[in-house]
């Protein structure tokens, strides 16, 4: 069972670094801060999640709070790529190779009017 | 009744004098005046005493600790100034009373003079050096302010503030010799000082004691190059003029110079620097006086004049030169302040002081003129006055010098044969010349307009009142019956003390008549001359313009550009030096301050470091490091470097945010998670509050030039140097930390806490807390007040 | 005796927690504030009397013993300083009651001033290194925030100087006190006494002793780091220009005697030789500054530099009698400047400003007020019998004493140039007749209040002046206490 | 470690006093807070350091199991955080509240206090 | 325009936060925590309201005046310190509950003085955040 | 309401490792305070206790998750050529801000979407797309069907 | 020393430095200020995991605490810089 479950953690540790790692190349590869926004509110803070979950494993006493930081992550994270975006949206960062823009479109016609 | 009640009464007095003028009205001045005649009755009670070894001395503790006592040294010197003191006190108040009479300042006045005499009166029978120089301050400062009586108009104000600040700048002078003496000696007691004469003499330190001694006694007493403070003294009411500057406090550094002599004199620097003082103003300021036109200035400048002579004679150290100027002194205090009087009078009734615009007052103001001409007779040296008898001794003493006996005399005999002229000039011309006519001679310059004149308002001149009259006939009286009779009070007096001025007994005994001597030929001849420059001074100053214009201008310059002149320009050069200075120092740049900062720091602390540590490169800490902890200090830097590179405000803040992360990080790392959580906390507060802040502030813009930020730059990396040599010196030694262990042991036994970090916190060391919350608490309320509290739109 | 050592802390914090309770009742904080100050003096009185009978005390703050727990510990030194303390909280209270406008008083005018009042407390008392740099803090952001308090744009333009330059301070002191703490290992000070005589670097001692001198330097605003103070001074209102001008840069100088008598005087030598030269140089540029100024405030805010140099003159001298000089010095000070901010305030009421050219002919309308402006103004001087004369006389007795003829003629140059500002405000405010301009609405409302502490202060210089003994006797002691810190050492650490 | 983290404080003293000599208020705000770091740092290192063992003792224990890091210095920081907190949240509204009063944020037009 | 996602992940996110405050607060004693990232922890759930709504409506949920917090704290926490005066006891000298309280254990004066640190720290943060996000 | 106060609870006793019933209930009691005052805010909410489709929920969106970040990393290392960014408005039909929100997070946590913003009005959710073809509908479709029905399911 | 702390010490925590520090890259370059917030949270998310991975190397769990911290605390610097964004920077 220790074995098992250390074994399972050194995956997540090295999964977790990983996808840290790559969430973090996307930030920096992506073309803009739409597109970034989806490596670092998915891919690093799932890298993040895998890591406590090693930590969740193998620190008994941090069991608890491990997964309440899981929770706050998950329900954290996409808030605030949500209040980032729609900010970036608002004062008009250009999207990249953008096929449609809804939202933008509304909002020039409101300015239209 | 003590010495020490004598004094201090004056300044109980003065303080209630105010008052008594309110209440008592015109009386107020009789009123008062019953103090200080009181005061002379006193001191005259102890003439009956008089012996040459005549000392009274009390004592009661003061400041033991500084060994200052409140002492009272009473012998023939202090006597005869304690009697001048309270006796033409006395007649000064009096005569205040008419002489001001219906001014707002009468009031103040009387406060004032009565707080002189009493400064004087402690002055003069100060028995410890300190307390000599406490009351000779309060000589200076009372002086101050009557100068200043008319504070109204600038040039009292300029006078005022000119006499403070050379007599006091002399009074430091005087302080610091006399703590060096007392230090010579072990004791600031008069006694003391006056029986160790010869340790001082003897000490490595005379030569600095005697200098700065008599920077004191001769700015006091206006002696050349300091003299110019007194005539411009002039701005004062008449009566402190004939009170202050011309009977007792100027006098203070005769006293001084009287008393030290003991101590101080007979030395070779003492004959030269007091003989050669006393002769230069002896002359100049005879010379001066008779270029004068005002009243009180050709008073002024032959008070100077007398005042040279009497340092002169204090000067030459004789037991001879003593007695000379002991009874030149008591003969200078009548006849001087009789004729300051009498100005004032003649001013007082006539509407002007200008001498080429009075004449023939001798009809409507008889009394004051019998005064003035007898106290002329007296100052010219004519007998039966005290100063015949005076003028044949100054001539003895002159003639006996030990040095340059000549030189000292012919000089002597000038500056009297100007004096003489100068006595026509101001007790009889105003009163008995045929004419009112203006004077031919021009004005000398330096000694600007006659202050005080009102020109427009001439009224008819009468007779003063009696207030007004009484000093001067009073005054001039004594010169006369003294005169007469010179065995009886004069001899006593002087006798006394000139025994203190000698440090043994001396008798001196006076007489009228002398016989026909080289000496009265002199005498004869003195007041021939004089009469001479006296009626023809006109075409003599024309004979002198054609014939020593060299003389003419030289007087012109020295009243000029001398002494007066340096003193506006130390004044100006103060000021601007002041403003240069403070324009540099106290710019209002706030970088220049911050480099100042710095630099002292980095100078000071490098110099310190570098000197008395060897920096040396702490081994074996240095290898202990990993790689991910460089990658953290390298994140820390560079965040630093973006924060301060980056134009954009909010991405400065990022980057604070990301060097306070690493720094967090740091405190993870190496055990600190209370400190990393708050760390973490505190710093996205901070970039929170600077975001709400900085969003409404401007961008960044580079305002300073290359060259200044260079500058800052290299400035800045001295003193980041400095902290990591500091680091690197602290580090190289291990730490034992004495506390640390204590927490430790306790924390749960005792605190009752596993959180060690945090027992300290609330526990050990709580009362840190205490204090860090109140900043909160006012950092708090302080930004709600700034925030809410605007006065300045509210008043707009 | 522990709540007596602790009542100076506790007395203003009270209050201020109170008066800030008290929120909208502007009535009950201005009685609040009245009280509590008159209570601080009462037990600052009551500590100083016991101190002097009884000698050092100490408390041990968390019943922890020394060195580990803090420990607050009041020597004469200490004492004399808290009733000074004690003494101008009351007086400016007192002055503030007429003088502050109701706005300020609603926005915690009174819970700041008290919070200072226990910052400076704190200082006095703490004897934990340490524990003293958060007493600074915490007088510092009360007088941060009351230089700032109303916004004026004078006020905001030399808060911003004020607040960096004493930030720098603090800074320094905190990088000084972590150090003294990386080298020794301990934050009390009087083990710091100890523990520093046995350092394997003394040089690196000495080195943190300049960085102290350096950061107190600037509290207390010597040469060259006074900027501050001239450019902040004079742009708050009267009450709290003058109870910084009074208390201020004297915990600086408390700070400076305190560490270069107690910790750090391995190298006197060196490091009191440059506090003497520091001494003189503050003496002189602060008062050539002085006399380049032309307002009433910013007169006497260059005076209040120029004086540091005197207290730190004795310092410097290092003597008993020199350490007596600087603590009489420091009594006579704080009283005294106090008092002139203080009738600047009534001046600038009644006179509509605190340029000279604007003011005049105050002697003739208040004559009364300008007997009380020469005390203090003479007393400055140094002008006999008053007070400042004896604290002069002291250092320049000390000075002589040791052959430091250097720093006398300074110290008696500069007294000389400070009778000429006084005479310059003297002549130009009072003397001179009033300017002839439109007829100010000078509200003559709460004069009585202002005058009051004015008059008191006014007449404790006067007695000081002629009664100079007590207080010379009692400064005579706390120097020797300075000097010979066994007794403190053995009191704090000896036993609880 | 120690040895390296000295030249980061240097580093961040440096850029904390270049800061604060800039003429923007601005800056100076940041200056000071860069300054407050370098000042925590210092005291931290100065306190010697010790990987990853926080002063805490176990449940049910009297003493620490493992040496552990000094928890003196880290009290002393926290406090000089809070306080630096205090008066830095104090600072930046100081400097708003000028910047709005004077008009500019140029330290150079702010110099009539010294100088009027 | 307030934020739809935002508000609503802020009502959420405010029981939490202060929860965890709380938590910070008790156990500080013991573990790492205490009253004053406690408070930083209570004050940064309000001013997320205030950013998520307005000042306004944080002020409302946090139902006193911060200022008014400021003072209760400073007071409570002089009065754990001056306890101790009472009993002839050094100025902050730690009394100790005998009787232990349960979840908390023994309580005991700085646990009081730790309570006064927070609600400073609360007070005195939100005094700032407001009135700046109310300028 | 009382299934947000017992996770609360349960937090507590997370949180301080003490798994006794008293510091339950003392952790119920706290976050029945802390829910008292977040509500004070707006509007009261109720809630069903449906915990397997609470679990099924849970199971769904964790795979979701994954599937998104592999897709994301395919993006990041693939060459850029591959991404058709888009904005799309997608009508709603949760009305409840609850509802609205976690949707909202759920779309951002998922597969090539990022909730940007949600219009006035609340019917309508703006979403940004990496990998957004020509095929709208179908990205609408897969929006609502997926998630929108599960949200509801959960929360109502 | 367990093999699992060994990994984090030696591979783990180099890593996730320098993915910290990639993330800063990022803050650097920009180009738009929400790029640079998005860096911002990025770090505190990288340093959460930090920290989480340090508990693991120590064996302190006491450090989670301060992960939690963080992601709270870092969540509303997040949110309240992104709100101030939209207003005209
Ligand atoms: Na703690
Ligand atoms: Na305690």
């Amino acid at each position: 069972m220790q074995t098992l479950l250390q074994l399972i953690a050194i995956l997540a540790v090295i999964l977790g670094t990983v996808f840290s790692v790559l969430g973090v190349l996307g930030f920096i590869r992506l073309p803009d801060v739409y597109t970034r926004l989806h490596a670092t509110g998915k891919v690093s803070i799932f890298g993040v999640v895998l890591l406590l979950l090693a930590t969740v494993m193998l620190t008994p006493l941090g069991f608890g709070k491990g997964l309440v930081l899981i929770a706050l992550l998950v329900i954290g994270g996409p808030a605030t790529s949500h209040a980032i975006g729609s900010a970036a949206h608002r004062i008009g960062i250009p999207m990249k190779r953008a096929i449609r823009d809804d939202l933008g479109a509304l909002e020039q016609n409101q300015a239209g009017e | 009744m003590d010495i020490v009640i004598a004094v201090l009464s004056g300044f109980l007095l003065a303080v209630i004098a105010p008052w008594v003028h309110r209440v008592g009205r015109r009386s107020a001045g009789w009123l008062l005046a019953l103090l200080p005649a009181g005061l002379t009755f006193y001191f005259a009670a102890y003439l009956r005493e008089l012996r040459p070894d005549f000392v009274v001395i009390t004592s009661y503790p003061w400041v033991p600790g500084l060994g200052v006592s409140l002492s009272f040294y009473l012998d023939g010197l202090s006597l005869l100034f304690a009697l001048l003191i309270s006796g033409i006190g006395t007649l000064v108040v009096i005569y205040a009373g008419g002489y001001l009479a219906g001014k707002p300042q009468l009031g103040r006045f009387y406060a004032l003079v009565l707080m002189f005499m009493a400064s004087m009166l402690g002055l003069v029978l100060a028995g410890n050096a300190i307390t000599l120089f406490v009351f000779w301050e309060l000589t200076s400062l009372t002086s101050y302010l009557l100068i200043g009586l008319d504070h109204e108009r600038e040039k009292a104000r300029a006078a005022a503030l000119q006499a403070l600040l050379v007599t006091g700048g002399g009074g430091l002078a005087l302080l610091a010799g006399l703590v060096l003496m007392g230090q010579v000696t072990g004791s600031l007691e008069l006694a003391a000082l006056l029986s160790n004469g010869a340790a001082i003499r003897e000490h490595a330190l005379y030569l600095p004691i005697l200098l700065l001694i008599l920077l004191g006694a001769f700015t006091k007493s206006a002696q050349v190059p300091f003299h110019f403070w007194l005539p411009n003294a002039m701005e004062a009411p008449t009566p402190v003029s004939a009170y202050l500057h011309s009977a007792t406090m100027v006098k203070a550094g005769v006293y001084l110079l009287a008393r030290l002599s003991p101590v101080l004199g007979d030395t070779e620097a003492w004959h030269y620097l007091v003989t050669g003082a006393g002769m230069a103003t002896m002359l100049l300021a005879a010379l001066l006086a008779l270029g004068q036109t005002d009243l009180k200035r050709i008073l002024a400048y032959s008070t100077v004049s007398t005042l040279g002579a009497l340092t002169l004679l204090l000067g030459l150290d004789t037991t001879l030169s003593a007695k000379a100027a002991m009874l030149f002194l008591l003969v200078h205090a009548l006849y001087k302040g009789a004729l300051f009087l009498v100005a004032g009078a003649v001013d007082h009734e006539a509407g002007t002081r200008d001498i080429r615009r009075l004449g023939g007052l001798a009809r409507a103001m008889p009394i004051t003129a019998a005064a003035a001409g007898l106290a002329a007779l007296s100052m010219a040296g004519l007998p039966p006055m005290l100063g015949f008898i005076n003028k044949e001794l100054l001539y003895e003493a002159k003639l006996q010098a030990p040095r340059a006996a000549g030189l000292i005399t012919a000089t002597g005999v000038a500056a009297n044969m100007l004096l003489v002229a100068v006595a026509g000039l101001v007790g009889i011309r105003p009163f008995w010349s045929r004419s009112n006519a203006p004077d031919a001679r021009p004005h000398v310059p330096g000694t600007s307009e006659v202050p005080g004149t009102s020109e427009a308002v001439h009224k008819e001149p009468h007779e003063a009142p009696l207030a007004m009259w009484l000093g001067p006939a009073a005054l001039a009286g004594l010169g006369l019956i003294n005169g007469l009779f010179p065995d009886a009070l004069p001899s006593a007096l002087v006798s006394a003390a000139a025994s203190a001025v000698r440090g043994k007994p001396t008798v001196v005994e006076l007489a009228l008549w002398h016989g026909i001597s080289p000496i009265f030929a002199l005498s004869v001849l003195t007041v021939i001359v004089g009469a001479a420059i006296y009626v023809g001074r006109d075409p003599l100053y024309r004979a002198a313009q054609r014939f020593v214009p060299w003389l003419i201008t030289g007087l012109r310059v020295v009243g000029h550009w001398g002494p007066e002149g340096g003193y506006d320009l130390a004044l100006r050069g103060l000021n601007s030096l002041a403003t240069t200075q403070t324009r540099l120092l106290q710019s209002g740049y706030l970088r220049f301050y911050l480099i100042i900062v710095m630099l002292t720091t980095v100078g000071l602390g490098g110099y310190t470091l570098l000197s008395r540590t060897g920096l040396t490169w702490p081994a074996g800490r240095s290898s202990d490091v990993r790689l991910y902890e460089i990658l953290i200090g390298l994140l820390i830097l560079a965040a630093t470097l973006l924060a301060l590179l980056s134009t954009s405000r909010l991405t400065v803040v990022a980057a604070l945010g990301v060097v306070g992360y690493g720094v967090a990080l740091i405190f993870t790392l190496f055990g600190a998670p209370d400190l990393a959580m708050t760390q973490f906390a505190i710093e996205t507060l901070t970039v929170f509050l600077f975001v709400l802040v900085l969003y409404r502030l401007p961008r960044f813009a580079y305002y300073s030039s290359r060259r200044d930020r260079i500058r800052d730059a290299v400035v800045a990396l001295a003193a980041g140097a400095l902290m990591t040599a500091l680091v690197l010196v602290v580090t190289s030694a291990p730490l034992q930390s004495r506390l640390t262990p204590y927490f430790v042991a306790n924390a749960v036994p005792l605190a009752r806490g596993r959180n060690i970090d945090n027992v300290i916190l609330v526990d050990f060391r709580g009362l840190d807390t205490l204090g860090e919350i109140t900043v909160l608490a006012v950092a708090g309320i302080g930004v709600y007040a700034l925030l809410k509290l605007r006065l300045d739109e509210k008043n707009k | 005796m522990n709540l007596i050592l602790v009542l100076p802390l506790i007395v203003p914090l009270a209050t201020a927690i109170l008066t800030v309770l008290a929120g909208r009742w502007r009535w009950a904080q201005r009685w609040l504030s009245a009280l509590g100050a008159a209570a601080l003096l009462a037990a600052a009185l009551a500590l100083l009397e016991f101190v002097r009978r009884e000698g050092i005390q100490v408390a041990y703050i968390g019943n922890w013993p020394a060195p580990y727990g803090i420990t607050l510990a009041a020597d004469l030194f200490s004492a004399i300083m808290l009733v000074l303390a004690g003494l101008m909280g009351l007086a400016v209270a007192v002055y503030s009651l007429a003088s502050m406008d109701p706005a300020r008083e609603r926005f915690g005018y009174y819970p700041l001033l008290h919070i200072l009042l226990m910052g400076v407390c704190g200082a006095f008392l703490t004897g934990d290194i340490f524990n003293l740099y958060v007493w600074f803090e915490v007088m510092l952001v009360s007088s941060f925030v009351l230089v700032a308090l109303g916004g004026e744009r004078a006020q905001l333009e030399g808060a911003i100087k004020y607040v960096t330059l004493n930030l720098m301070s603090s800074a320094l002191f905190l990088a000084a006190v972590g150090s003294l703490y990386g080298v020794a290992g301990t934050l009390n000070m009087a083990d710091l006494a100890v523990q520093l005589h046995q350092v394997a670097q003394p040089g690196l001692v000495t080195t943190l002793s300049i960085l102290f001198l350096v950061a107190f330097g600037i509290k207390s605003a010597i040469f060259p780091l006074f900027f501050w103070l001239p450019a902040s001074y004079h742009t708050p209102p009267v009450a709290v220009s003058a109870i910084f001008a009074g208390l201020l840069t004297k915990v600086g100088v408390y700070a400076l005697i305190r560490v270069f008598t107690l910790l750090f005087v391995q190298d006197v030598a060196f490091t009191h030789t440059l506090i003497l030269i520091l001494a003189g140089l503050t003496m002189v540029t602060g008062v050539l500054g002085a006399v380049a100024q032309n307002s009433f405030r910013r007169i006497l805010s260059f005076h209040i530099v120029s004086q540091i140099g005197y207290m730190i003159m004795g310092l410097g001298l290092f003597t008993p009698l020199a350490l007596a000089g600087s603590v009489f010095y420091i009594a006579h000070h704080i009283i005294v400047k106090t008092n002139l901010f203080l009738i600047s305030g009534v001046t600038q009421r009644l006179g509509g400003s605190d340029y000279l050219k604007k003011l005049g002919g105050f002697y003739a309308a208040y004559p009364g007020l300008g007997v009380l402006f020469l005390i203090p103004a003479l007393s400055l001087a140094g002008i006999p019998p008053l007070s400042g004369f004896w604290a002069k006389l002291t250092l320049i007795v000390a000075g002589l004493d040791t052959g430091q003829y250097a720093i006398v003629a300074v110290a008696l140059g500069v007294s000389l140039l400070t009778l000429f500002s006084m005479t310059k405000i003297w002549g130009e405010v009072f003397w001179k007749p009033a300017p002839a301009r439109a007829a100010l609405p000078a509200s003559q409302v709460g004069l009585a209040g202002m005058i009051l502490p004015i008059a008191v202060l006014a007449l404790l210089t006067l007695s000081i002046g002629l009664l100079a003994e007590p207080l010379l006797a009692l400064s005579t002691a706390a120097a020797e206490q300075l000097l010979n810190p066994a007794a403190y050492i053995q009191t704090v650490l000896g036993g609880r | 470690m120690e040895t390296f983290l000295a030249f980061v404080i240097g580093g961040l003293y440096a850029a904390g006093l270049y800061m604060m000599m800039r003429r923007s208020i601005v800056k100076l705000i940041i200056g000071l807070s860069l300054l407050a770091h370098a000042a925590n740092l210092l005291i931290f290192t100065l306190g010697r350091l010790t990987r990853g063992e926080p002063a805490l003792i176990p449940p049910g224990g009297i003493r620490p199991e493992r040496p552990i890091a000094d928890p003196l210095p880290q009290a002393l920081i926290l406090t000089a955080i809070v306080i630096g907190f205090g008066v830095q949240a104090f600072a930046v509204v100081l400097i708003k509240r000028a910047y709005q009063t004077v008009g500019t944020d140029d330290l150079d037009d702010m110099k009539s206090t010294d100088t009027g | 325009m307030t934020s739809l996602i935002l508000s609503t992940a802020a009502r959420y996110m405010l029981p939490l936060l202060l929860l965890f405050s709380v938590f910070l607060l008790l156990r500080g004693h013991n573990e790492p925590g205490g009253g004053f990232v406690g408070g930083l922890v209570a004050a940064a759930a309000f001013s997320l309201y205030a950013i998520a709504y307005d000042v306004a409506t944080a002020r409302r949920v946090l139902g006193i005046d911060p200022r008014f917090l400021i003072g209760l704290g400073l007071l409570v926490a002089l009065g754990s310190g001056v306890v101790s005066l009472a009993q002839g006891l050094p100025f902050m000298t730690g009394l100790w509950s005998e009787y232990a309280w349960p979840i908390l254990g023994k309580v005991g004066t700085p646990l009081l003085f730790d309570i006064g640190v927070y609600l400073v720290v609360i007070g005195v943060t939100l005094t700032i955040i407001f009135a700046l996000a109310e300028a | 309401m009382l299934l947000l106060n017992i996770l609360l609870a349960l937090a507590w006793v997370a949180l301080t490792g003490q798994f006794t019933p008293l510091n339950l209930a003392f952790g119920f009691a706290l976050g029945y305070v802390m829910l008292w005052i977040a509500q004070r805010s707006g509007k009261p909410h109720g809630y069903f206790t449906k915990v397997w489709q609470v679990l099924g929920f849970i199971a769904f969106f964790l795979w979701e998750m994954v599937k998104a970040n592999l897709q994301v990393t395919y993006h990041i290392l693939a060459p850029r050529g591959k991404m058709r960014p888009a904005v799309i408005a997608v009508p709603l039909d949760v009305r409840t801000d609850v509802e609205i929100a976690l949707l909202a997070n759920l779309i951002t946590l998922t597969p090539g979407t990022l909730s940007l913003d949600v219009s006035a009005d609340r019917r309508v959710i703006y979403i940004h797309s990496i990998t957004l073809g020509d095929e709208t509908d179908k990205f609408r479709r897969q929006i609502k069907e997926g998630f929108e029905r599960r949200v509801l399911e959960v929360l109502r | 020393m367990t093999p699992v702390q060994g990994l984090v010490v030696f591979v783990a925590f180099p890593l996730l430095t320098i993915a910290v520090i990639l993330a800063f890259v990022r803050l650097v370059r920009g180009p738009s200020l929400p790029d640079r917030v998005v860096a911002l949270d990025l770090i505190s998310t990288l340093m959460i995991g930090i920290i989480a991975v340090y508990a693991i190397a120590t064996d302190e769990p006491v450090l989670l605490d301060l992960a939690i911290v963080l992601a709270l605390i870092s969540f509303l610097g997040t949110v309240a810089f992104a709100h101030y964004l939209e207003r005209r920077v």
